[in-house]
């Protein structure tokens, strides 16, 4: 409070029609407030938010120079803004101003009108105490970078790149591997239409590449981020291909003479090799090999070999590659990281690493699929089609001792398994569920048309899969044992092949992910979202949205309408172009901060950073949401919110008590 | 149970959270929900943004009770700014304790933005517990 | 080494577990501190009957054993290794059976203040055996067999599906562990005494796994299994698996000539499989 | 669960845990002697949990509980189903409506007996008290008997504790009754 | 396993000083911080040492702290220097460290913390009056009993004599006379014990004894402190007597080491009254005692730092009116650590415990 701003407070009580008036004795009120220091003028009106009323208050402050204004009426939730522009019009200040609830709060709860009425003078005397102590407080607008980045190119995060890049701004997508597609690029159809899913993805990888907005970091990370929303500054790791991308064909001639052909193929699930110079699968985008550094000769055993080199009529191949480090600044951050299949190894039970015809959903996904081990055809480890299949639900999910939630896609794809099973091989199906799980457009009408072609769904968790059988003529067989709740029998069904439905879990590496954007992740490891009804796509760090499986499982539809959305609330950030920063915001005095670091360890919000050099923290004004956390953690009260400092809070306590 | 002291009319401050209790004491309000009014009511943006030294002046400077009222845990508009302040409250009580004071005059209660009847009771009950504890100890003497 | 050791009921009337028991231990001079004056642990009967009574017979032991000083107690049989484990849980957890419980002892002139850990003889020798330095008995093939309660319920000595620590034992001790599907399905315990009929598929189902597995001789860790897999060779006309103790096959690792082991006390006869050079 | 008095399970430990119970089936699948069993494990909390008490307590399924616990450690719910049969045992006994013609309660009985006479348990004792009941029975065991006695490992004198007389004395202090759980 | 070495000499600050000069002059360390004797007074003040002759004047065991030096060693090893520190500490100021380390003030990066086991320390006039009694304080001290009983109060009623968190510690109890006892309290502290070259030694049986005696007498008259002191300041009046007298000349709040901040709130303009409000305040209440906000500073300190408080009793040291703060502040101190299960200086990973909110929690009532 500068001297030469002697505060000149203006104080009006209304009498909202007959919700106040009566009750609270306005005149009283307005004559008592009258006398207390710094009060200028006192009036009671009618309807002080009606213009009348609002002009009122104009009035005063240019003929009286009012530097202050309490009004004394209804909720600040409700007319705070009315009358916080009309002091604005006026040319004052619009924090300048402060509201006593004397409706909802007073007269509209008390009884006895001469309570109602010392209630009221309290509570008036209590907002000029505070108003005494308030300062001028600016909005500020800080830039919006018009540029994205998308983590994870996995249908999510292609969706979310071609939305945003679709709306005219600069996309940077990166994906670890060698290839986007994520794990949708594993799957032969897709649920419930049977679209296969290289028909419908293949497409949208080859936008992706070409459009001239994106641009596309594979076989890359994130490997910092700094800076706040609308001013992310990402740094790209590009980890060497030992190929150059601009030479290179994609004739494909390297992979067939690569003398290393015994590498187990990540993208195949283990059920086949690849060569060290590669690429996942054939449609990849962009279509250029990496090499595989630790079983390349030269590179990892630094043995003389090179055939590559001397079959690339491009010369593209070049070991000399070295990491690559690329910082760029985007407005926004979509993560898109997605999911990994549960491991069931750990369910002893079911006997996976131990039997050779137990398989995880995307193992049988890539025997399905035309690129795949097999070439499409369902065969066993023998080469021979099996007879009967089992395919068993909730491995893994729907469990304590594992995954406690439901992995939501497991019952769909399972069934569309069976469905593959019955048309490709017309073996005996044998689907053993709790409860079918089909609440999508058109999913329960995929699991009767499933049904029609004569699956035999058993309900009964499978309690265990061993390879002892009771007759010997199922000699090489695995026998499937479950309880058929539905006739209360125990079946022990010998089958050639079982298909585990394994749930699903946050992506390897999710947590660094985290802790790299601030974004904190929930009990199962899944990204935690703002609010999961009102803000789904959004985190507690403004300018990081979350699309798919990263936020928790769901099957393609969700995610890809998720994407849209993230993308869409990417779109709006950028498009605003600025991003105008709370008022009440806190403020950390750099002479009485003694560095301890409190406030930085209660902010929720990874709103104030450490400044090493001067050894004090430092409020970045567009991420903090003036929640108070670190005002009251400081003991010197270095931290404080404007507009809720410990002079205007103690000031109103004071003027109610003394 | 008869009024005690009949006369004594408690002082009581009301440090509450904008988005939940506050807007529950609105909705009691427009459900002309009424209690006693010995409540003065203070808003804070959040529980969380509670400096003990405030609940310190509250009862130096003659307050007989001083209420929190804050989001339900896994409510708060700022994710946890609720259970920061829960987790002073035990020191705060261990300390007004010591010097004194009924370690009820200071109540923390959480009051979702739709529990307007949850607010009156509250006041209600709070207020009558205070009546019947009698004025605070720093009444009527020179508090240094 | 000195250990405090609750032998059970069916321990000495075995087919030779106290004896190989006895002799291993003289080789490796673990001292085997029998529990004075032992009762019954209640077994899988007691605590179906009635918990406190049950709780009560198993803890007269930890009274026995803080009054010898000791801190873990061993036992050979898995039933018994069970129900003390139960009991010491329902104790540490339930602060009121506790009270009860020490009432009851204290009526019988026992204190009881500290719960024993309670560990089963194989943990006892996997510490203690040595690694083989012969290979005699690497032609002999084994297969290893848990039986339900050493790894279930509480999964903390190995899986409670695919346990694997008695497989490590016997090889380690220089025989060949033959794998198989069958080392914790149920051999029917005490029901297959009284439904011989309808449990008699159990033990059948895991000695043909185990043969079919290519395994000559069955290793057991508990009275009750091995007398069922034994017995249940004799009705049929199945592989022929002589069911020996895993101190048997120690005590043979150790040197020690198989009468010293009880190995004559096999229902299906040993000697073809221990004679070969 | 209504917890009405006419629960008679109701003291049970940890009975509140089959509310989570999702009726898949897996304690059933595991168990090795379901066949012989007149309910599922699953069907008996089921049925608690719509009162169906008497049906539970004439159930012939607790009495075939092996105890191997291969239900309790795959519960997807990790209710602790061999605990809670045992319990179900104490009350049906002291409830006394065990089914009539089923042998377990005898040989339970008879086991348990044995215990208080003598401390300890006496195989052939506890098979000849049992015989009393289920003569047949007990004479089919007299060819294995013999292989046994040929062996040596028939043990036909009772074992005793040194003072059998204070395992009687702790039987009659852990007496609990149907109305005094 | 400690490792345990036995130093005997003239006296025990020669002991002391033995082992202590080997440290720089075998070049363990390029510093050590260390209370000692100026040539200007008897009382002995941390001192920095770099050579090893400089450092004649050292009395680490003497029975006085002229204040608590955690402050001062927290400002030598602000942030690490690459250099090696040693700093020879009583077990309160170690603890304040500890705290002042969670606190972002001071790191404990290539320090080495030399523990005294300590018997006490006399107010700064009552150790002058005995050191011009007779020249070796210290032995005096170990040897009489008379003189044990010059120790402030707050030091007899310390349980944590023996420090927790020390590389090394040097202790006197049960020892033959003019001995001291090394014992390593970490591999850090092995190694150097090893370095030095003192020739090891057994624990004395009777060390056992005579602490265990020593932490029962100590624990006793805490007790007594604590029904006492909590009985004087049982209400809001009863409080104002004890403080009748504060001048909020705010000594207490700049000897208290774990009282951290740059700048204390009551220095700022949010306490600073301005003329209405106090003769507003005496309007409403007949009058008001200048300068106010006495109770308002006592409490708010309060509740700052209660939990952290390592009982060194500086605070009543320093009060000009005699104002037994150290009395007030460890009995309430004792109560808010109870309540958190929070011990300071206990470990240096263990979190402040208002910066550890519960995550998720069941939405219960919050009592």
């Amino acid at each position: 409070m500068t001297t030469q701003n002697k505060p000149r407070i203006g104080v009006y009580i209304c009498h909202c029609g007959m919700n106040i008036a009566p009750k609270v004795d306005v005149e009283e009120v307005a004559r008592s407030i009258q006398t207390l220091d710094h009060v200028t003028v006192a009036r009671d009106y009618k309807f002080m938010c009606s213009n009348p009323g609002q002009d009122m208050i104009i009035n005063d402050i240019k003929e009286l120079g009012l530097n202050r204004v309490v009004v004394a009426s209804c909720s600040p939730r409700m007319h705070e803004k009315t009358f916080r522009n009309a002091v604005k019009t006026a040319g004052l200040n619009p924090y300048y101003f402060q509201m006593a609830n004397i409706r909802e709060q007073v007269s509209w709860v008390t009884k006895d009108s001469q309570e109602a009425t010392e209630k009221a003078k309290s509570l008036v005397a209590a907002a000029v105490g505070r108003v005494f102590f308030h300062q001028p407080l600016e909005t500020r607008e800080v830039s919006v970078t018009k540029s994205v980045l998308v983590i994870g190119g996995g249908i999510a995060g292609m969706q979310a790149a071609l939305t945003s890049a679709n709306a005219g701004y600069e996309v940077y997508l990166v994906e670890r591997e060698p290839s986007i597609g994520g794990h949708m690029a594993k799957f032969d159809k897709t649920f419930p239409t049977l679209d296969c899913a290289a028909c419908i993805m293949t497409p949208k990888m080859v936008d992706v590449l070409q459009h001239p907005g994106i641009t596309l970091y594979t076989w890359s990370e994130v490997h910092k981020v700094e800076g706040f929303i609308g001013n992310f500054e990402v740094t790209i790791k590009k980890n060497p291909r030992y190929v150059d991308e601009k030479k290179c064909t994609g004739c494909g001639t390297c992979m067939q003479k690569c003398p290393t052909k015994k590498v187990v193929s990540e993208f195949n699930e283990g059920l086949s090799f690849r060569t060290a110079i590669y690429t996942p699968f054939p449609q990849a985008v962009p279509n250029v090999p990496v090499i595989d550094a630790d079983h390349c000769r030269v590179l990892g055993q630094n043995k003389k070999c090179g055939v590559c080199v001397k079959f690339c009529e491009t010369k593209a191949i070049d070991f000399e590659q070295k990491p690559e480090f690329v910082t760029l600044t985007v407005g926004a951050i979509i993560t898109a990281t997605g999911f990994q299949a549960v491991n069931p190894s750990g369910m002893e039970q079911y006997g996976y690493g131990r039997f050779p015809e137990v398989y995880t959903s995307l193992e049988f996904e890539r025997l399905n699929n035309a690129t795949g081990p097999t070439s499409g055809k369902v065969v066993m480890k023998n080469g021979k089609v099996p007879e009967r299949v089992a395919i068993v639900h909730c491995v893994g999910s729907r469990d304590t001792r594992h995954k406690k939630y439901c992995s939501r896609v497991c019952c769909m794809y399972s069934m569309k398994f069976a469905h593959l099973l019955r048309e490709k091989t017309g073996a005996e199906v044998w689907e053993f569920y709790i409860d079918i799980r089909s609440p999508g457009k058109l999913y329960e009408e995929f699991y009767n048309r499933v049904q029609e072609e004569g699956v035999r769904f058993i309900r009964g968790r499978v309690a265990e899969i061993t390879d002892i059988v009771d007759d010997a003529t199922d000699e090489g067989r695995l026998t499937v044992i479950a309880e058929s709740t539905l006739t209360r029998r125990t079946v022990r069904v010998p089958v050639d092949m079982v298909v585990l439905s394994v749930g699903l879990e946050p992506a390897r590496g999710s947590e660094d992910i985290g802790r790299l954007l601030g974004v904190s992740r929930d009990g199962d490891g899944w990204f935690n979202e703002l609010h999961a009804k009102l803000a789904p796509v959004a985190t507690p760090i403004s300018g990081i949205f979350l699309a798919g499986c990263c936020q928790g499982p769901k099957d393609i539809p969700d995610t890809v309408a998720q994407s849209m959305g993230a993308a869409g609330e990417a779109i709006a950030l950028l498009a605003k172009g600025i991003v105008t920063t709370q008022a009440e915001i806190s403020r950390i005095d750099p002479d009485l901060c003694s560095g301890c670091k409190s406030c930085i360890e209660s902010c929720s919000y990874s709103a104030i950073r450490f400044d090493e050099a001067r050894k004090v923290a430092v409020v970045n004004e567009a991420l903090c949401m003036g929640c108070g956390s670190c005002a009251a953690a400081c003991p010197s009260s270095a931290a404080g919110v404007k507009h809720f400092t410990d002079q205007q809070v103690m000031g109103e306590i004071e003027s109610i008590l003394l | 149970m008869v009024k005690s002291m009949s006369d004594f009319q408690p002082k009581i401050i009301a440090l509450v959270c904008n988005w939940c209790t506050y807007t529950a004491a609105d909705l009691a309000g427009t459900s002309r929900l009424s209690y006693p009014a010995n409540i003065r009511m203070i808003r804070m943006m959040c529980t969380g943004m509670i400096d003990p030294k405030y609940i310190l002046k509250a009862f130096l400077d003659g307050a007989d009770g001083v209420f929190i009222g804050g989001c339900h845990p896994g409510d708060c508009h700022y994710i946890n700014g609720n259970l920061k302040f829960k987790k002073r409250m035990a020191g705060m009580e261990a300390i007004i304790k010591q010097f004194g004071f009924d370690e009820n005059r200071l109540r923390l209660r959480w009051i979702g933005a739709s529990e307007g009847p949850e607010f009156q009771h509250n006041m209600t009950d709070f207020i009558q517990t205070i009546q019947d504890m009698g004025p605070s100890p720093a009444q009527g003497i020179m508090v240094l | 080494m000195k250990i405090c050791f609750y032998p059970g009921c069916s321990f000495a009337t075995s087919a030779g577990y106290k004896e190989s028991t006895e002799a291993v231990c003289r080789k490796l001079n673990i001292e085997l501190n029998e529990i004075p004056d032992w009762n019954c642990c209640g077994a899988t009967v007691m605590f179906g009957e009635n918990k406190l009574r049950a709780t009560a017979l198993a803890a007269r032991h930890f009274a026995l054993v803080q009054t010898m000083g000791f801190e873990d107690l061993v036992t050979g049989c898995n039933a018994c290794y069970a129900t003390l484990r139960k009991a010491a849980r329902l104790l540490t957890e339930d602060q009121e059976l506790f009270q009860k419980t020490q009432e009851v002892l204290q009526n019988l002139g026992l204190k009881l203040d500290r719960i024993p850990k309670i560990r089963h003889l194989l943990e006892v020798l996997m510490e203690a055996m040595p690694d083989s330095t012969s290979d005699r008995y690497k032609t002999l093939s084994v297969g290893a067999y848990y039986g339900c309660q050493l790894t279930r319920p509480d999964q903390d000595l190995d899986k409670g599906d695919y346990p694997e620590i008695l497989e490590h034992f016997l090889d380690r001790i220089g025989f060949s562990v033959k794998e198989h599907s069958a080392r914790t399905q149920c051999c029917g315990a005490s029901h297959a005494v009284i439904y011989k009929n309808e449990c008699q598929g159990l033990s059948q189902r895991i000695i043909r796994e185990i043969a079919n597995k290519g395994a000559e001789v069955i290793a057991t860790i508990c009275p009750l299994c091995q007398f069922n897999l034994d017995q249940a060779q004799i009705q049929d006309n199945g592989p022929r698996l002589p069911v020996t103790y895993f101190t048997q096959l120690a005590g043979l690792a150790l040197g020690l000539a198989p009468a010293e082991l009880g190995l004559n006390k096999l229902l299906v006869s040993a000697d073809k499989v221990l004679t070969r050079p | 669960m209504s917890q009405n008095d006419t629960n008679p399970f109701s003291t049970i430990a940890h009975l509140e845990s089959i509310n989570q119970c999702i009726q898949c089936g897996t304690c059933s699948g595991s168990c090795p002697l379901a066949d012989l069993m007149d309910h599922a494990p699953r069907e008996l909390f089921a049925l608690i949990r719509e009162g169906a008490y008497e049906e539970v307590l004439h159930s012939n399924t607790p009495w075939f509980c092996v105890s191997c616990y291969a239900c309790m450690v795959r519960c997807p719910r990790e209710i602790p189903v061999t605990d809670l049969m045992y319990a179900l045992k104490e009350v049906i006994t002291k409830q006394g409506t065990a089914p009539q013609n089923l042998k377990m309660p005898d040989m339970y009985q008879a086991f348990s007996r044995n215990i208080k006479d003598t401390g300890k348990v006496t195989e052939s004792l506890v098979m000849a008290r049992y015989g009393m009941k289920h003569p047949m029975d007990a004479l089919k065991n007299i060819p294995l008997a013999i292989k046994m006695q040929m062996r040596g490992r028939l043990e036909l004198k009772a074992q005793k504790v040194a003072d059998p007389k204070s395992i009687a004395r702790l039987f009659e202090l852990t007496e609990t009754s149907k109305d005094k759980p | 396993m400690s490792v345990y070495a036995m130093v005997k000499d003239t006296s025990v600050t020669e002991a002391v000083k033995a082992a202590l000069t080997k440290l720089i002059s075998q070049d363990l360390v390029d510093a050590v911080l260390v209370a000692a004797k100026s040539p200007y007074s008897a009382l002995p003040m941390p001192t920095l040492f770099a050579n090893a002759e400089a450092m004649d004047g050292i009395d680490p065991l003497a029975p006085a702290a002229p204040f608590n030096a955690a402050r001062q060693a927290a400002t030598v090893s602000r942030q690490a220097t690459g250099k090696r520190l040693a700093l020879v500490l009583r077990p309160c100021e170690i603890r304040a460290l500890i705290e002042l380390v969670k606190l972002n003030q001071c790191t404990l990066e290539n320090v080495v913390l030399i523990g005294i086991e300590c018997l006490g320390r006399m107010e700064n006039e009552v150790f002058l009056r005995h050191a011009a009694a007779q020249g070796d304080v210290t032995a005096e001290f170990l040897k009489n009993t008379s003189l044990q009983d010059d120790i402030t109060r707050t030091c007899k009623m310390c349980e944590q004599f023996e420090p927790a968190h020390a590389d090394i510690v040097m202790s006197t109890l049960g020892m033959a006379e003019n001995s001291v006892l090394f014992a390593s309290g970490s591999e850090t502290g092995e190694a150097l014990l090893k370095e030095l070259g003192l020739s090891p030694a057994e624990k004395p049986a009777e060390r056992e004894t005579v602490t265990k005696q020593l932490l029962e007498k100590r624990a006793a008259f805490k007790k007594e402190v604590f029904a006492e002191t909590s009985e004087k300041i049982n209400s809001i009046e009863k409080f104002e007597e004890m403080i009748g007298t504060c001048l909020n000349c705010y000594n207490c709040r700049q000897a208290c080491p774990v009282c951290y901040c740059k700048e204390c709130v009551f220095l700022t303009d949010v306490f600073s009254a301005r003329p209405e409000t106090l003769l507003r305040r005496a309007q409403k209440r007949g009058s008001v005692k200048l300068p106010t906000d006495t109770s308002m500073f006592h409490l708010t300190r309060l509740s700052h730092i209660a939990h952290a408080c390592v009982g060194c009793g500086q605070c009543s040291s320093v009060c000009p009116s005699n104002i037994p703060v150290a009395d007030i502040f460890t009995t309430v101190a004792a109560q808010v650590q109870a309540r958190y299960d929070y011990v300071p200086g206990r470990d240096v990973q263990e979190p402040i415990p208002y910066l550890m909110f519960e995550e998720k929690q069941k939405s219960g009532e919050p009592k």
